[in-house]
């Protein structure tokens, strides 16, 4: 569940994003398109809670956006950004291995997730050695272990090969049908037809386009 | 009303018992057996030093903390912590010189390691450290959370200085207006102008303090209206 | 909120002891730093043992200056800040897990560098020993306000000359607490009055740590 | 070459400016560093002034390993290294632009730190004074040996603690030379004999960068 | 022009690439294509001199991979990854500035090509600040301003937006008429049907396709 009210982000006096009204329900994917520095990736961050609201209002997750508490927020939001999303340091399995602990998950579901996002034959390789359409996966299986209320994934297509992307369409399409609120930044539209999503078109920080 | 008036009275008020203090002090009390003219820094001194101890700090970590309190968080609080320890800085610094000044003659010495001395030195630079804090973070909220939490972790310093007297012997002045056992050590007119010059100078720290607040809101009324041209610039960008 | 902090702990130790950057940089970074603050005091003051202490702490201070940037780097990019703020972790727990983490490396690094100071300096054997607990102590109470302190600056994130500029002025009285513990151990004097400054100062910062260093992470 | 330099020396030091680092937090930190090793000397020494050469210099070090470390991670992520590599900018050119930056900032940060220490420390301003055109000199060989070996230590791409580690050992004649030159000031004696080793030193560190700052960029 | 023979890179033990055979004319484009992993980055970075060869032959811009002088070879080869390439504390115009300068070129130019990456309102902006796509318009402004030789371009379309794809697809078959050898890492095939581009596909650190 993702409202917006007018909803106006400044950063260092600049608005990112100057006046977003959304509405967004359960169990529905939302892409979010536009010109390069429109404000994909800042509507996303605000979801997030990694920006906050200078004016207006909004709640996530049924967390309120103003008041509520962002670290709530986060927790049950998941984010996938452009750069990596996991220790650098720590090997793909010990990156998993920490979540799962951290989230009091048993482990055994590891192999699992890792078979999923076809990350096998690297369990052992340090994160910060992957390719970049590995790094991607990582932070997808990340994702996949905590299996968030809402998913806010910028531009996921990008560095994923073929077989990653249909395994991206695959997971959101299942994720969506159980309940969960996914919200993608895109510049290519989604491959999979069966996934229907909601288009919205944004320009100058503003929705300016919305395409059910 | 009453407001009004006695927020415009606040800076004459001032001034008044800034003059009479000097007038008191430099004319009317006698020099010290001891110390001779010296003893007159007793009017300066110990009240710039309450004032930027008890009474600026005091209102910046206060401030800080009711910040750091949900119910209580709001951008007032952090203004007013903000403005409050910059106006502490200069009462720090005055501390320091006003100590300096008076050591010169009476130890020998410009500076000594002595511990209330150090201590004061520390939490000037504790001041210095949040003032540099403040400008290392641009996002306000961010800001506003760790500069809270880095006044209180400087406010253990105040005991410290407090004590440091006792605690540790050293070639400062122990308490010497009220000492433990409720004896005064100074009498007549030296002590009413000292009375006269803490409650001075409190009123000094209140008048400065409400100037640099005015400024900030004004600073923050200016960046209102530049982000309305900005906001209605970026929406521009949106049209074509 | 323990079993927090042993897992945060065993992640900063884990990727600390993978880096080897303890053993092969701070280490012998703590021992030459030693060295040259005995050579930049000059023969006459280095030679006796007096200075030992405050060289010792000296040295510790830049040692842990240096980790605690670490101990925030290790917490990787904007990105994986987010992440894992996804897991919701109690802040409590990551903050005793990080204190505990840079404690571990603060005493072996300790341990080193005064048996350099013990070789180098001459500093009397029997003396660093039974300074051991108030060094123990102090390093704890350097670690509980780095971590805090290496939050406050930013988390690794604004540049890294912050950091120093905000923890020198709250270092201070531990490090004089420490260094006059030394002393005191050295001269065989009694060692309590000064390290219960340090044991205060270390219940101080635990304690504002656990209370506080969720409002530092919350963004 | 010299176009080069003046070109780098401008973009390091907008940057620098711009940030507001030194004037925030370097300048503050040089100030609360020397106060610090003041306190970790203890009293007994930090009162009278024949330490203070050897403080500044000690202040001076560690701000120079900041600034070192900081001019480096300007010069961002392998991306922004591989980029700046195909401008094909002639790397003695290069060198003496970052050692100039360095130079200045270093110069700025020893003037405040020099009244620090007279006021603080209590060092003679008339032999402060004279002792000038030596700190001048040793601080622009620390400079050039510090540009050095920042690109030696992995051009702030590895761990910030490679390069304390690298380079204390260089500093240390530099160290030795600048404080006996200093003492001399303050003690009324002969500047040059130390002065001269200085002056040596600046030569040297800027041939072998001129020489040789070509390699260590190569990869 | 690109030479390589049996080209193995070796990096912490593990082979990038495992034996690559290529030869690439002035005046073409060429796209390598192929699974996460499958090495397209390293072999790019080879070309670009930013990894060195443990075993095999190479040649790019007449420079050797093995005996060459690599600083020479980077300052013929044009190169754009993933992260920014330019100074993340200047401002987009400076960066530019700077670049010229150091190329010896005359400022003047810097409008024009501003004007032609589609940066012209952000000239005054903090390039960390810049929105993913602009970061990477920002850097092909950097590569139009030197125009080298041999461009390498990983993942060019990752990020921009439709009108930057166009410009993109436009920069790229002119410099290739110009004579410039292009080398492009992608995902999706390019856009533009007139650019005819040889296609390589790598998997395993091999050349396992080529179509042109
Ligand atoms: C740089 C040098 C000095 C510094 C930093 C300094 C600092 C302070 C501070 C912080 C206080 C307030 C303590 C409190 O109320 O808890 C104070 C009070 C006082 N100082 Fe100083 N001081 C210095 C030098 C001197 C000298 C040289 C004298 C006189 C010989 C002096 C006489 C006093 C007196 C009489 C008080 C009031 C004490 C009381 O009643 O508590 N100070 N000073
Ligand atoms: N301080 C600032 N001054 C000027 N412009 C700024 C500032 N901070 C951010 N911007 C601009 O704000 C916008 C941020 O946009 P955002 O990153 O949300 O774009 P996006 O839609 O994700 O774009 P992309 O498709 O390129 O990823 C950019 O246009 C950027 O240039
Ligand atoms: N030390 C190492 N140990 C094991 N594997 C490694 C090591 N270093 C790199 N790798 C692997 O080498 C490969 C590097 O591939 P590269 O980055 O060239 O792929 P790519 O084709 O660009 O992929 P992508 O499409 O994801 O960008 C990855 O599979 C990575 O996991
Ligand atoms: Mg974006
Ligand atoms: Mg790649």
């Amino acid at each position: 569940m993702v409202v917006l009210r007018d909803a106006v982000v400044l950063v260092g006096g600049f608005p990112l994003l100057s006046g977003v009204n959304l509405d967004l329900d359960p169990g529905t994917l939302t892409v979010v398109t536009g010109a390069n520095g429109a404000g994909k990736t800042s509507l996303l961050r605000l979801l997030g809670g990694l920006v906050t609201l200078t004016s207006g209002a909004g709640t996530v997750s049924g967390v309120d956006l103003k008041s509520g508490d962002l670290r709530e927020l986060r927790r049950r939001v998941g984010w996938l950004g452009h750069e990596g999303s996991f220790y650098d340091d720590l090997s793909v399995r010990e990156n998993l291995t920490f979540a799962a602990k951290a989230l009091g998950r048993p482990t055994e579901e590891i192999p699992r997730v890792l078979e999923r996002v076809g990350l096998t034959s690297r369990t052992t390789t340090t994160a910060k050695l992957l390719s970049a359409g590995q790094r991607r996966r990582l932070g997808l299986a990340w994702l996949l272990l905590r299996r968030p209320e809402t998913w806010l994934l910028d531009e996921p297509y990008a560095s994923l090969d073929d077989e990653g992307r249909t395994f991206f369409d695959e997971l959101i399409a299942e994720v969506v049908r159980s309940g969960a609120t996914v919200v993608v930044s895109a510049h290519d539209p989604l491959r999979s037809s069966s996934l229907r999503p909601r288009t919205l078109t944004l320009a100058g920080g503003l929705v300016v386009g919305d395409v059910s | 009303m009453i407001k009004t008036l006695s927020q415009r009275l606040l800076g004459p008020v001032t001034l008044v018992l800034l003059a009479l203090t000097f007038w008191l002090g430099l004319w009317v009390t006698p020099p010290d057996k001891v110390q001779g003219n010296l003893a007159r820094l007793l009017y300066v001194h110990p009240a710039i030093a309450w004032v930027a101890l008890y009474v600026s700090f005091g209102t910046a970590a206060i401030a800080s903390a009711l910040y750091l309190w949900k119910r209580t968080r709001s951008v007032v609080m952090d203004r007013v912590a903000y403005c409050a320890m910059e106006v502490s800085t200069v009462f720090i610094i005055l501390t320091l010189i006003t100590g300096s000044i008076w050591g010169r003659p009476t130890w020998g010495v410009w500076w000594a390691w002595d511990a209330r001395l150090t201590s004061t030195a520390i939490l000037g630079l504790f001041e210095l450290a949040y003032l540099a804090l403040r400008r290392a973070n641009d996002d306000p909220d961010l800001r506003a959370r760790r500069c809270a939490v880095f006044a209180i972790i400087a406010a253990i310093n105040v005991p410290i200085i407090h004590f440091s007297v006792d605690w540790w012997n050293t070639l400062h002045q122990g308490a010497t207006v009220f000492t433990e056992n409720g004896n005064l050590l100074v009498h007549g007119i030296m002590l009413w102008t000292l009375f006269i010059s803490l409650f001075a100078f409190t009123l000094l720290f209140f008048w400065l303090l409400r100037a640099r607040y005015r400024l900030e809101v004004l600073r923050a009324t200016r960046y209102d209206v530049a982000l309305d041209e900005a906001l209605a610039q970026r929406r521009r960008e949106g049209v074509h | 909120m323990i079993r927090i902090a042993l897992l945060v702990a065993g992640k900063d130790l884990r990727i600390e002891r993978r880096s080897r950057v303890l053993l092969w940089q701070v280490l012998p970074f703590g021992v030459t730093a030693l060295v040259l603050c005995g050579l930049a005091l000059g023969p006459l003051h280095a030679g006796n043992s007096s200075a030992a202490p405050g060289l010792f702490y000296l040295v510790m201070l830049l040692v842990a200056l240096l980790m605690i940037n670490r101990a925030q780097v290790i917490e990787g990019s904007p990105g994986t800040r987010a992440s894992v703020a996804t897991l919701g972790l109690d802040p409590a727990g990551v903050f005793l897990g990080k204190a505990l983490a840079l404690a571990v490396e603060l005493w072996l690094t300790g341990v080193v560098v005064l048996a350099g100071s013990v070789l180098f300096l001459h500093t009397a054997l029997s003396g660093t020993l039974s300074a051991l607990p108030s060094v123990v102590v102090t390093l704890a109470a350097l670690a509980a306000a780095g971590t805090l302190y290496g939050a406050l600056s930013g988390g690794g994130q604004g540049p890294a000359t912050l950091l120093p500029m905000l923890s020198l002025p709250a270092f201070a009285p531990l490090l004089i607490a420490g260094e006059r513990s030394f002393s005191d151990a050295l001269h065989g004097g009694s060692l309590w009055r000064w390290w219960v400054i340090s044991l205060v100062a270390l219940a101080a910062y635990l304690a504002i740590g656990i209370l506080l260093y969720g409002v530092l992470e919350e963004s």
